[in-house]
């Protein structure tokens, strides 16, 4: 898996990301500064990290979204190339017009982080082939804006097109209003863009993949791709 | 006061002549002011006197403490920095060094909540990686006024949110910390900031500048007008005034911060870094003189070169600035480029505004004008030094159990006291803050101590946060010693070997002798107990004259504690790990009741002596929990401190959902299970192995007991009806979110 | 030249913001308000004294940057 | 009733968001903007029809909450 994580000022969780994409496929990333254009030759992984790119100013993701890499990522992203965007990467990916809709203050209006439980909604997907449909992972999630809305028809398509990918549920995978801590409609954590090779998620899988920080369950995540990256070769 | 004539050298044509109105609105004392006039023979220009008025006023130069703080043990085998840098530096071993430090924004936190925590944030964090560390955790020590106090929810909204949004935002880790309440604190919250980092132990970077007509270079944010005074306001007293006077507060960039943070360990990774000092209080002021005092040189600056936010900043005006993120550093001159190049690749300011000189002056220019001509050494060492007198508070009497009516029974009173104020989850508040980015953290908050892996591991750094003021103010000498005790403790009580201290001594107006006691004594408390416990200070900060109007905080010596673990997969977690294990408590129970929040809080009496702390005992037992830890016997661990026994209990089951019942023969009386006798931990061993334990805790002199066994969904007390410890747990949960919800006061 | 650009929420779109404050004022015993819709306010400092040039400059800007378009309407005032 | 409180910083209050956008315009190719400053409209809709309680009402949301007076000035202004 070659995979490139974009790296923009004030992002801050690459290294986790980094990290973890090592430790899943034994291949270092390229870390990719904001004003290239191009990304490195013979990525089939693009990752857009988590963080405050610059600072969250303006808008989440707003000031990021427009800089020089974005245009590389999105062509990218036209010509099939798998696109993993993780909280504030969500936010670029929104901004950048890579997924519909936006990311709202949390309901109830703070940042938080805890562990939240995600239930998986389909597991054939690049993205979610490690885990099986239903399955229920438990990943920390640590943001302030995190409340996916958008307009009526969209919100239909991504359901109608079974775009979503996971949502914020209860550890029994029940919907339940107490575990939608961000308010986020239909309690979305992730989406694909129609062509189904750019996922925008909230929660940190990243930083759920070794037993000895707590928890394995975001590894599904990265070996899925890892796999369907090894089988498309 | 004798006024001189003016320096003709000094060609100042701008600035309003001194009057003793002025000296005194820049907090000297005329007998400090008098000190000016022998030091530099001559009456000062308003630059030259605002500068000294920021060097020399409490904050910056300790001038009531620094005899008392040479008193307290700061070397020791992992000691590299002791006090006087940025931040103190300890050797963890494998070429590793661990940097930290503890700083207070108590005064801008109470003008501004938000700006202020966050601003105190981000100036531990600056001082961590000024010495080349990368922050890999931050920690805070909040005290609020009372919760029916009408500013105090604001306060704690304002206060947490700002810890959050800067630390969450520059992409560290808040680990640990503290949140207590007390009136004491309504009219001045504390707000208490730790940042650790770890950097090479060849790679430390200090503030001594070397060489002559080496170029200063100015790194960061642009200067502007904020914060001016901000270094006397952390020095003078409030009074009701002081809220209508707002002085500017200042407001933090967490990402120029962070982007600072990255250009920094980039140009010394480069090697182009002969000194580096952060501006922090007083600014531009304080690390250019210290930049130079330390390294026996002089400083020229030249201000039109200082990049300013706004227009026509004087002199004085940029000497005193508090505008954030922003460094000054002493360059090799052959680095130049490519050390601006990295800054600029960041998108960050960067000039040459100096020099360093031979003459040992530290000289201002400004506009083709000289603003300043001062001593560079005395200005920093010649600071005024105060023996101040001090009373000793009177003993209090040692409050017998006997004489202490329970006004409940033992299973209420527990479910109240998990719910009150002070021992209620703080989850609400560390929630707030990512604790888990940089994906290190093995032992998130709510335990006895965070644990963070270091690099790849299987070291890791355990780290906590302490002090007892209430004990503090009834004994200060005992306080001092808990507060040391109980952060080693703390350690301890994850497995940790704790290795030194920063400490953050918050106290109120040191020109009263009975203040100036309770100073002298935790000083001297704390001196003892990190003596006894091979515990070194290597770093802290003092905060004076938190009061308001005549009434003083309580004395709030805030110990921050850092400890190593060889391999972190053998720390110990709170929570029981199972049913049918053993539950032993380890050290003596007398049932000390007096200060204990049983009393205050069940019986409403604050009153009576603390509990003593015998430092040897407290090493012995805590010695014997780490090793049982280490072998991997102990398979839950925690220490004893507020609520006593039944409340480690209770935060052992909820922590795991696994209930707990005692044995019947034991006291039912409510100073066996609330008294706060130090030295204790409660640790679960499997039920086979306790008689093993035990035989070996005897042999140590230690001594152990079983208390019972764990196991079902409810904790039951001897003689008592069993309590669920989901109900447990909705009360330990509900307070806090309640009450910043505005639902109960 | 001294301008401002104001961005407000689309109608329809939902204002978490908005909400929270209304109860918030509720809570603090201000009467009266039905409902709070928050934006936001971009004050800029414009070189030069060409209006039309300016306008054009801060119609620019607010496309590509100052207001996400899916959800903010904007409007540009230059105040000369 | 509509209003609208219109909150913006200090002068000289540092404004971090202000300086980010500067920066990005100029990334962007938008020429000729000189400094940004950031705040805030907050557009109420009020019930009843008394504006000079309206004015109170609103005055009262500003201090209390919708403006840090430390650090900002607010202006109120009832549209009818
Ligand atoms: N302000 C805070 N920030 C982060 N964590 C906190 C804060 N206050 C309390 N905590 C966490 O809550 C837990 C309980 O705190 P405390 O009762 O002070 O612990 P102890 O009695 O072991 O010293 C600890 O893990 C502590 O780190
Ligand atoms: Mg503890």
């Amino acid at each position: 898996m070659k995979s490139a994580v974009l790296v923009f000022p004030g992002i801050n969780r690459e290294r986790d990301m980094a990290r973890t994409l090592k430790i899943i496929s034994g291949q270092e990333p390229a870390m990719v500064w904001h004003t290239e254009t191009e990304l490195p030759k013979g990525t089939d992984l693009a990752v857009i990290p988590g963080g405050f790119s610059y600072g969250d100013y303006l808008r989440c993701g707003a000031i990021a979204a427009r800089s020089p890499v974005m245009d590389a990522v999105r062509s990218f992203a036209a010509k099939g190339g798998l696109v993993l965007a993780v909280c504030n990467g969500f936010q670029i990916a929104c901004e950048a017009g890579l997924l519909p809709g936006v990311l709202m203050r949390n309901a109830r209006l703070k940042f938080i982080c805890r562990d939240v439980y995600l239930r998986v909604e389909r597991s054939d997907t690049p993205f979610t082939r490690g885990y099986n449909a239903g399955q229920v992972i438990r990943v920390p999630s640590a943001h302030g804006e995190g409340n996916y809305i958008a307009d009526v028809e969209t919100i239909a398509r991504l359901e109608g097109e079974g775009r979503v990918l996971f949502r914020y549920s209860a550890p029994d995978g029940k919907l339940n209003a107490d575990f939608n801590f961000n308010g986020a409609t239909n309690a979305i954590a992730g989406i694909v863009n129609d062509k189904g090779n750019v996922l925008g998620m909230m929660p940190h899988p990243e930083n759920h993949v070794e037993a000895a920080i707590g928890c394995t369950d975001g590894r599904g995540l990265f070996a899925g791709l890892a796999d369907h990256l090894a089988r498309a070769a | 006061m004798p006024l001189r004539i003016r320096d003709e050298t000094l060609r100042v044509t701008n600035e309003p002549a001194i009057t003793p109105k002025l000296v005194a609105e820049h907090g000297l004392k005329p007998d400090e002011y008098q000190r000016v006039l022998d030091l530099i023979g001559r009456e000062p220009s308003l630059t030259e006197l605002g500068i000294f008025s920021a060097m020399w006023n409490e904050h910056c130069s300790y001038k009531s403490s620094k005899v008392h703080l040479r008193t307290l043990p700061t070397t020791g085998k992992c000691v590299i920095q002791g006090p006087g840098e940025n931040a103190g530096v300890i050797d963890i071993g494998d070429g590793l060094a661990c940097v930290f430090k503890m700083e207070s924004h108590n005064h801008p936190s109470y003008i501004e909540p938000y700006q202020g925590a966050a601003t105190g944030v981000g100036g531990i964090l600056r001082d961590v990686f000024t010495m080349g560390a990368r922050p890999i955790a931050c920690l805070n020590a909040l005290s609020f006024g009372d919760p029916k106090h009408p500013k105090t929810r604001h306060l704690v909204s304002g206060v947490v949110a700002g810890v959050g949004g800067y630390g969450n935002s520059f992409g560290v880790p808040t680990v640990g910390g503290q949140v207590r309440f007390h009136t004491r604190y309504d009219g001045n919250n504390l707000v208490n900031a730790m940042a650790v980092g770890l950097a090479e132990t060849d790679k430390i970077f200090y503030a001594a500048a070397s060489g002559v007509g080496m170029p200063i270079v100015y790194l960061g944010s642009k200067t502007g007008r904020d914060g001016i005074h901000g270094a006397s306001m952390a020095s003078a007293e409030f009074d009701e005034d002081s809220e209508g006077k707002r002085p500017t507060v200042q407001v933090g960039d967490p990402f120029s911060e962070k982007l600072l943070l990255e250009a920094c360990l980039e140009i010394m990774a480069k090697d182009c870094v002969i000194a580096i000092q952060d501006m922090g209080a007083a600014g531009l002021t304080c690390s250019a003189v210290e930049m130079g005092a330390k390294g026996d040189l002089g400083v020229t600056l030249d201000l039109d070169a200082v990049p300013c936010r706004e227009e026509n900043m004087s002199a004085y005006e940029m000497m005193l600035s508090e505008s954030q993120e922003r460094m000054l550093m002493v360059l090799k001159p052959e680095k130049e480029k490519e050390a601006e190049a990295i800054f600029r690749k960041w998108g960050l300011d960067f000039a040459i505004v100096g020099r360093t000189t031979p003459t040992m002056r530290f000289i201002v220019q400004h506009q083709g004008k000289q603003m300043v001509d001062l001593p560079i050494k005395e200005l920093g060492d010649q600071a005024p030094e105060y023996k101040r007198p001090f009373t000793d508070m009177p003993k209090l009497p040692v409050i017998k159990a006997a004489d202490v009516k329970a006004p409940m029974p033992l299973g209420p009173a527990l479910q109240a006291l998990i719910a009150t104020p002070d021992l209620c989850s703080k989850r609400w508040v560390w929630e707030q803050y990512d604790h888990i980015i940089l994906g290190n953290t093995v032992q998130r908050p709510g335990g006895d101590a965070a644990v963070v892996r270091v690099l790849e591991g299987p070291k890791a750094l355990a780290l906590s946060t302490d002090v007892t003021p209430r004990y503090c103010e009834a004994d200060a000498f005992e306080g001092g010693k808990q507060a040391v005790a109980e952060c080693w403790r703390n350690l301890t009580a994850v497995g940790a070997k704790p290795l030194a201290i920063t400490d953050n001594l918050n106290f109120g107006n040191p020109e009263r002798p009975e203040i100036m006691g309770q100073f002298v004594g935790c000083v001297r408390g704390i001196g003892e107990a990190c003596k006894a416990l091979d515990f070194p200070v290597v770093s802290g900060n003092v905060s004076l004259y938190n009061e308001t109007n005549g009434r003083a905080i309580l004395p709030t010596p805030s110990i921050g504690g850092v400890g190593l673990l060889d391999d972190f997969t053998k720390s110990a977690t709170l929570a029981f790990k199972a049913e049918g294990e053993a539950i032993l408590l380890i050290g003596d129970t007398h049932g000390w009741l007096g200060q204990s929040l049983y009393l205050r809080d069940i019986c409403g009496r604050e009153e009576g002596a603390p509990p003593p702390v015998d430092l040897v005992v407290e090493k012995r037992n805590g010695d014997f929990v780490r090793s049982a830890i280490l072998a991997g016997t102990a398979t839950a661990a925690h220490d004893l401190s507020d609520g006593g026994l039944a409340v480690a209990l209770a935060e052992m089951a909820m922590a795991s959902g696994i209930g707990a019942s005692c044995e019947a023969k034991l006291e039912a009386g409510h100073a066996f299970w609330f008294g706060e006798d130090q030295a204790r931990y409660l640790i679960t061993v499997e039920a086979a192995q306790a008689g093993a334990v035990l035989a070996r805790a005897k042999a140590a002199g230690v001594p152990a007991r079983r208390l019972g066994l764990t196991g079902g969904d409810a904790l039951t007390l001897p003689g008592e009806r069993p309590i669920l410890v989901t109900i447990l747990r909705e009360g330990f949960e509900a307070w806090l979110p309640a009450y910043m919800a505005g639902g109960v006061n | 030249m001294k301008a401002r650009v104001t961005v407000t929420l689309k109608t329809g779109v939902l204002d978490p913001q908005g909400k929270a404050i209304e109860g918030a004022l509720r809570s603090l015993g201000v009467t009266g308000v039905a409902s709070v819709r928050q934006g936001k306010v971009f004050d800029i400092e414009i070189e030069g004294s060409d209006k039309a040039k300016a306008e054009a400059a801060l119609k620019a800007a607010a496309d590509k940057l100052l207001a996400n378009t899916v959800i903010e309407n904007y409007r540009v005032e230059v105040l000369g």
